[in-house]
């Protein structure tokens, strides 16, 4: 994928923040509203990929190495079974809440009704989630990544 | 009736979806009818929670009112999820068979014998 | 022996943890990074075999995710273990060890092995969650990790136009297939408003919808265990990958079909044997159906097997013959339910089971291994081998003899328990059946000869064994082979027997969830 | 099962492996120079002396073994062993006149139905390890014969466990229970009777191709192949697959005894023998041997010399086509038996 005219990425460059800290904020309150870590992840990667549009792969690869992305990628989902095992440390089983009540981390037990949410509930799921949540923001953006930059060397190989 | 619509809808989105996977000889063609097929099957799922006049399930307890269910949500979520990386695997796997034999024709696609 | 229930669940935990961890071991070393998947899965197969020592000693364990106990199992997510499905875990833990261990040598010229391991990982974890998950949607989930990862290892020589085609074919049938299962599961939650096996089981009416349901959980999970009509995907996947996936497949392959096993005995058995259709009891109009795609699985596996000029697609085409063996003693068992010989067709059939799984998976090294030293597998070009070969040579007696069903080696033990049955319900059956093991003898002496007799031919002068990691994990299926051909009575005693009881007896799954049972 | 028990059941299973490879070597040679006797008689010869094949054995022994250059050594040199132990095998599952088998399972039947393959497996293997063309092209004959003759086999085996199982007997593929119960006296009508005489008669004409015999010896017609499978081998290999052919033939002949005359003579009240004693036993060997040596005379002897031999697609012909369905219709017949009988009132 080539590089677009200027004045799209600018526009890009302008709107990256906003859709990025749209979709991380979907991913912190994932518990809270709707959406999670895949659909904050999704948000975010999708800001990645307008980048990727404007800039071109070759661009996007010269700055970010596709390596590092997977240890990220690994990273996510290895938080997410290790949260899951340590329920199974602290907790009773695989997957156990067991930070929940614990008045630590997210560890408020929330208020019932439908009053305004407080963050500090939940338990393990929002940390589950920010796992979630970089595994996907990285992982999609991998996928498109590579995806647009071999469709690039492919048409190079026609030529 | 007009409960059965989004029925209605997953019946035919999912004969399209068939329909597509079974004549159409583009790669990409089928690709497209494994997501009708996917879309139609999370509509119905997304169906079975419904429930008239409720609210989003996001309360810890409802404040009035019926709550919409949450399990067929959930269980669409992960069906969506999982249907992003197929596509995302097939697609991919269709790029590859454009580099390997440029085309895209299902007819063309036969190294492998019978 | 007893191990914590939480064992089921680093079952399935430790393959994943092992995946994501690849990666960043395989930043470090490739070397280390091949050790540590082949410990992980030895570690997972050891916690496998000591779950097993519990299940067949104790009964049936559950565990639920997440929370302490079975409070509410319309909302949890629950493993629910029986001798079956330890049977199948079993399965697929051996043959996945023994893969990694092969592809230290077979793989290593390829580069991206961090993420050929991390599929192999995530395919063995989705294995593993299919067989020994007691919740539908669970069951998919699992369903859809084994069918994408397996269609990317099946793809992993993309450099290959066959493999990337066959993979796309895979990919779409899989896909497919999964969604057939999860439309079939939400009829299912829309009529029962319940995900669990044992609580569905309980409640299920056999209604206009649940016989759709039923449809479609059959015929998806069947098309993918490759059952003839729907097999045609699986000689090009079995064929097109490399061989240390293709082993690993078979296994995932017969997890589907511990899939069709689960919905027919223990999801519908409660209601299919008492619901007559036209007179007949609706199991024995299934038994039959399955019994008639058995049979013609077995031929146009055989048949086709013979005119095959590809040593991996003629194997694949013998291992849908070898399904169609398993569907046969299933098939008979289910239509003569209650009766001696029924009992025999089941255990025979399940026998059957692990007996494919390990005469073909062999079969699927071996063929690795020449490709290994050859880089060669069209049957025309291959000869002589055995001069150079020797150790592959005895493999691949030991693995199509066993495949032919000879004695003293395990297919003989399982074919003969089928035999022995089938024929009760119809001479004929059994006829074929013998005669298509003569003919997939005859089949595998053509491949032995062309690949390893004959005049020793100037290209192939100076090719060597392969190395030794290929030969151990070889000589690991084939000592499994010898040993469990000499002790058939042990392994059906302690293996199958359970594993058939469990499968006959749903009350006994339903009644560890549902209090009260039926 | 305590160590006592157990070494003295190994012991018994040695010793009696043992006496009864002996036993199948001895006579297999014997009942091959009477075969050849009889044989040249027929044909107005007069025939080498009996004891010829044993002269033979001690000949070949002797001589120099010698491998070809093109064949796969550790291959062409393991098979003959192979057969011969394959096929004494199989007499241990056999019962011997008197003698119940010395291992007995409850699925033999359907063993000796493989283990019969094992030679011919051994042979064809051979062949194509010796690298001679004429060697391949009897081995590649020799496997369309044991497709072809597997399928009759097979069918009258099945019919055979499916009769008895009718009349309620357990472990039907066990030879001492078919040996126990007789055919001859479990069918219910002459339409039975007839089923089991088709499925005789079409064991007799499987026993030929089985042991390679003239109308169906194609795989080493001396004629145009000369000698086919076996013409590399040299010295003690070729006296193993000699003593192969051997033992094999008195353990097709002992087959047919047992699935269609298993009878014994000592169980006569005429003799007033009591069961288990000596006599006894010397009578029934005598009396099997004399069976064995009837069912050789008709189903090797009398056939090879009035039948030339055949082309191989006509053997194949032979044994899918007519004899198939010959044994098709004796199943039929077989299963029709009672069905026929009761419509008919007569039982």
């Amino acid at each position: 994928m080539t590089k677009m005219s200027k004045i799209v990425r600018t526009i890009a460059s302008i709107a990256f923040p906003f859709a990025m800290i749209y979709g991380l904020y979907v991913i912190a309150h994932g518990h809270l509203t709707p959406g999670g870590g895949f659909q904050g992840g999704a948000i975010a990667a999708s800001a990645c990929a307008m980048i990727l549009v404007a800039f071109g792969s070759k661009w996007t690869l010269d700055k970010i190495k596709e390596k590092r992305l997977s240890v990220f990628e690994s990273l996510g989902g290895i938080g997410f079974i290790a949260i899951a095992l340590l329920g199974l440390v602290f907790g009773a089983a695989f997957f156990n809440n067991f930070l929940t009540g614990s008045n630590f981390l997210f560890g408020t037990i929330p208020a019932t009704g439908s009053g305004l949410a407080d963050i500090n509930t939940g338990g393990v799921l929002p940390l589950m989630n920010f796992a979630v949540g970089l595994k996907v923001i990285v992982g999609l953006f991998v996928i498109v990544l590579v995806m647009a930059y071999a469709a690039t060397s492919f048409k190079e190989d026609k030529k | 009736m007009i409960f059965n619509i989004p029925y209605i809808a997953v019946a035919v989105l999912i004969l399209l979806g068939l329909y597509a996977l079974i004549f159409k000889r583009n790669l990409i063609k089928m690709v497209i009818g494994i997501t009708l097929i996917e879309s139609g099957v999370n509509l119905f799922l997304i169906t079975l929670g419904y429930r008239k006049e409720s609210i989003a399930p996001i309360y810890t307890s409802s404040p009035g009112g019926v709550m919409a269910f949450p399990v067929p949500q959930a269980l669409t979520l992960t069906s969506i999820v999982i249907g992003v990386a197929v596509i995302a695997l097939m697609l991919s796997l269709v790029m590859h068979i454009y580099r390997h034999y440029g085309t895209l024709d299902v007819r063309k696609v036969r190294r492998l014998k019978e | 022996m007893n191990v914590p229930d939480y064992t089921i669940a680093l079952v399935v935990a430790i393959p994943l943890l092992g995946a994501f961890l690849t990666p960043l071991v395989g930043r470090i070393n490739d070397k280390l990074r091949n050790i540590f998947v082949i410990l992980v899965l030895t570690l997972n197969a050891f916690l496998v075999f000591l779950l097993a020592s519990d299940v067949l000693t104790t009964g049936i364990k559950t565990y639920v995710f997440g929370a302490q106990d079975i409070s509410y199992p319309i909302v949890r997510i629950l493993f629910e273990v029986d001798a079956m499905s330890i049977f199948m875990a079993i399965i697929s833990s051996i043959l996945v060890t023994v893969a990694v261990i092969y592809s230290w040598s077979f793989m290593k010229e390829n580069t991206g092995l961090d993420k050929y391991y991390t599929l192999i990982l995530l395919l063995t974890a989705g294995m593993l969650g299919m067989v020994l998950t007691g919740d539908m949607f669970n069951f998919f989930v699992f369903l859809e990790i084994t069918s994408i990862a397996s269609c990317a290892l099946i793809a992993f020589w993309t450099h290959k136009g066959e493999s990337v085609e066959a993979g796309f074919k895979y990919i779409v049938i899989s896909a497919m297939g999964a969604l057939f299962v999860l439309f079939a599961i939400a009829l299912l939650y829309g009529q029962y408003n319940a995900l669990n096996i044992a609580l569905l089981s309980s409640v299920i009416q056999y209604t206009f919808l649940d016989k759709i349901a039923l449809v479609l959980l059959i015929v998806a999970l069947a098309m993918k265990a490759g059952i003839v009509p729907m097999h045609m995907w699986l000689p090009d996947s079995y064929g097109s990958a490399p061989s240390s996936i293709s082993i690993i497949l078979v296994s995932a392959t017969l997890a589907s079909l511990y899939g069709v096993f689960r919905v027919i005995f223990t999801l519908y058995g409660n209601v299919l044997s008492k619901i007559a259709n036209f007179g007949i009891p609706v199991n024995v109009l299934i038994g039959w159906l399955i019994v008639a795609l058995a049979v013609i699985s077995i031929l146009i596996g055989v048949f086709m097997a013979l005119i095959q000029s590809d040593f991996k697609r003629l194997i694949a085409y013998g291992a849908v013959a070898e399904l169609g063996y398993m569907f046969l003693g299933i098939g008979t068992g289910i239509v003569a339910l209650g009766t001696a010989y029924g009992k025999t067709a089941l255990d025979g059939g399940i026998f059957h089971v692990i007996n494919d799984a390990l005469d073909v998976g062999l079969l699927f090294l071996v063929a690795g291994a020449i490709y290994y030293a050859t880089k060669e597998t069209s049957l025309d070009k291959l000869g002589g081998l055995a001069r150079n070969m020797k150790y592959t040579t005895v493999f691949f007696i030991i693995g199509f003899l066993a495949v032919a069903g000879m004695p003293p080696l395990n297919g003989f033990a399982s074919k003969l328990l089928i035999y022995e049955s089938t024929f009760q319900l119809n001479p004929i059956l059994a006829i074929v059946a013998i005669l298509c093991s003569i003919l997939l003898l005859a089949v595998f002496v053509k491949v032995f000869y062309s690949a390893f007799m004959g005049p020793q031919l100037p290209k192939f002068k100076d090719v060597k064994e392969v190395p030794k990691s290929m030969l151990f994990s070889m000589g690991i299926i084939a000592c499994i082979i010898v040993i469990f051909g000499l002790f058939p009575e042990f392994i059906i005693n302690n293996l199958v027997e359970p594993a058939a009881n469990a499968l006959i007896g749903y009350s006994e799954y339903i009644s560890q969830v549902v209090v009260g049972g039926i | 099962m305590d160590i006592l028990g157990l070494s003295e059941t190994v012991l018994r299973l040695i010793i009696g492996t043992i006496v009864v490879a002996l036993f199948g070597i001895i006579f297999g040679l014997l009942y091959k120079g009477v075969d050849r006797k009889i044989a040249a008689h027929m044909q107005g010869r007069i025939g080498p002396p009996i004891r010829q094949p044993f002269r033979d054995i001690r000949k070949l022994f002797t001589k120099e073994n010698v491998v070809p250059e093109n064949a796969i050594p550790w291959i062409f040199n393991l098979v003959p062993l192979l057969g011969l132990v394959a096929t004494i095998s199989i007499l241990i599952y056999l019962p011997i006149g008197g003698f119940s088998p010395i291992m007995s399972w409850g699925g033999d039947l359907i063993l000796i139905l493989y283990l019969l393959m094992f030679p011919s497996l051994a042979m064809i293997i051979g062949g194509f390890s010796s690298g001679s063309p004429y060697a391949i092209v009897g081995a590649q004959r020799e496997m369309a014969t044991m497709i072809a003759y597997e399928f009759p086999l097979a069918i009258i085996i099945i019919s055979l466990a499916w009769k008895l199982t009718q009349v309620g007997s357990v472990n039907v593929f066990a030879l001492s229970t078919i040996a126990g119960t007789p055919i001859w006296s479990n069918v219910t009508g002459p339409l039975g009777f007839i089923g089991f005489a088709i499925l005789l008669l079409a064991l007799v004409i499987v026993t030929p191709a089985e042991l390679s015999k003239i109308p169906f010896d194609s795989p080493e017609a001396e004629t145009e192949i000369a000698g086919g499978l076996l013409v590399e081998y040299s010295g003690r290999n070729l006296a193993m697959f000699y003593l192969t052919d051997g033992v094999k033939t008195v353990v097709m002949a002992s087959i047919i005894v047992v699935l269609f005359f298993p009878y014994n003579l000592s169980a006569l009240p005429l003799l007033g023998l009591e069961g288990g004693s000596y006599v006894a036993y010397a009578i029934d060997i005598l009396f099997y041997l004399l069976k064995v040596f009837l069912v050789i005379l008709f189903s090797v002897t009398l056939i090879r010399v009035a039948i030339a031999r055949l082309k191989i697609d006509q053997i194949v012909y032979t044994y899918w086509v007519p004899l198939t369905l010959f044994s098709l219709v004796g199943l039929i017949f077989i299963m029709w038996d009672g069905w026929i009988m009761n419509l008919l009132g007569l039982v």
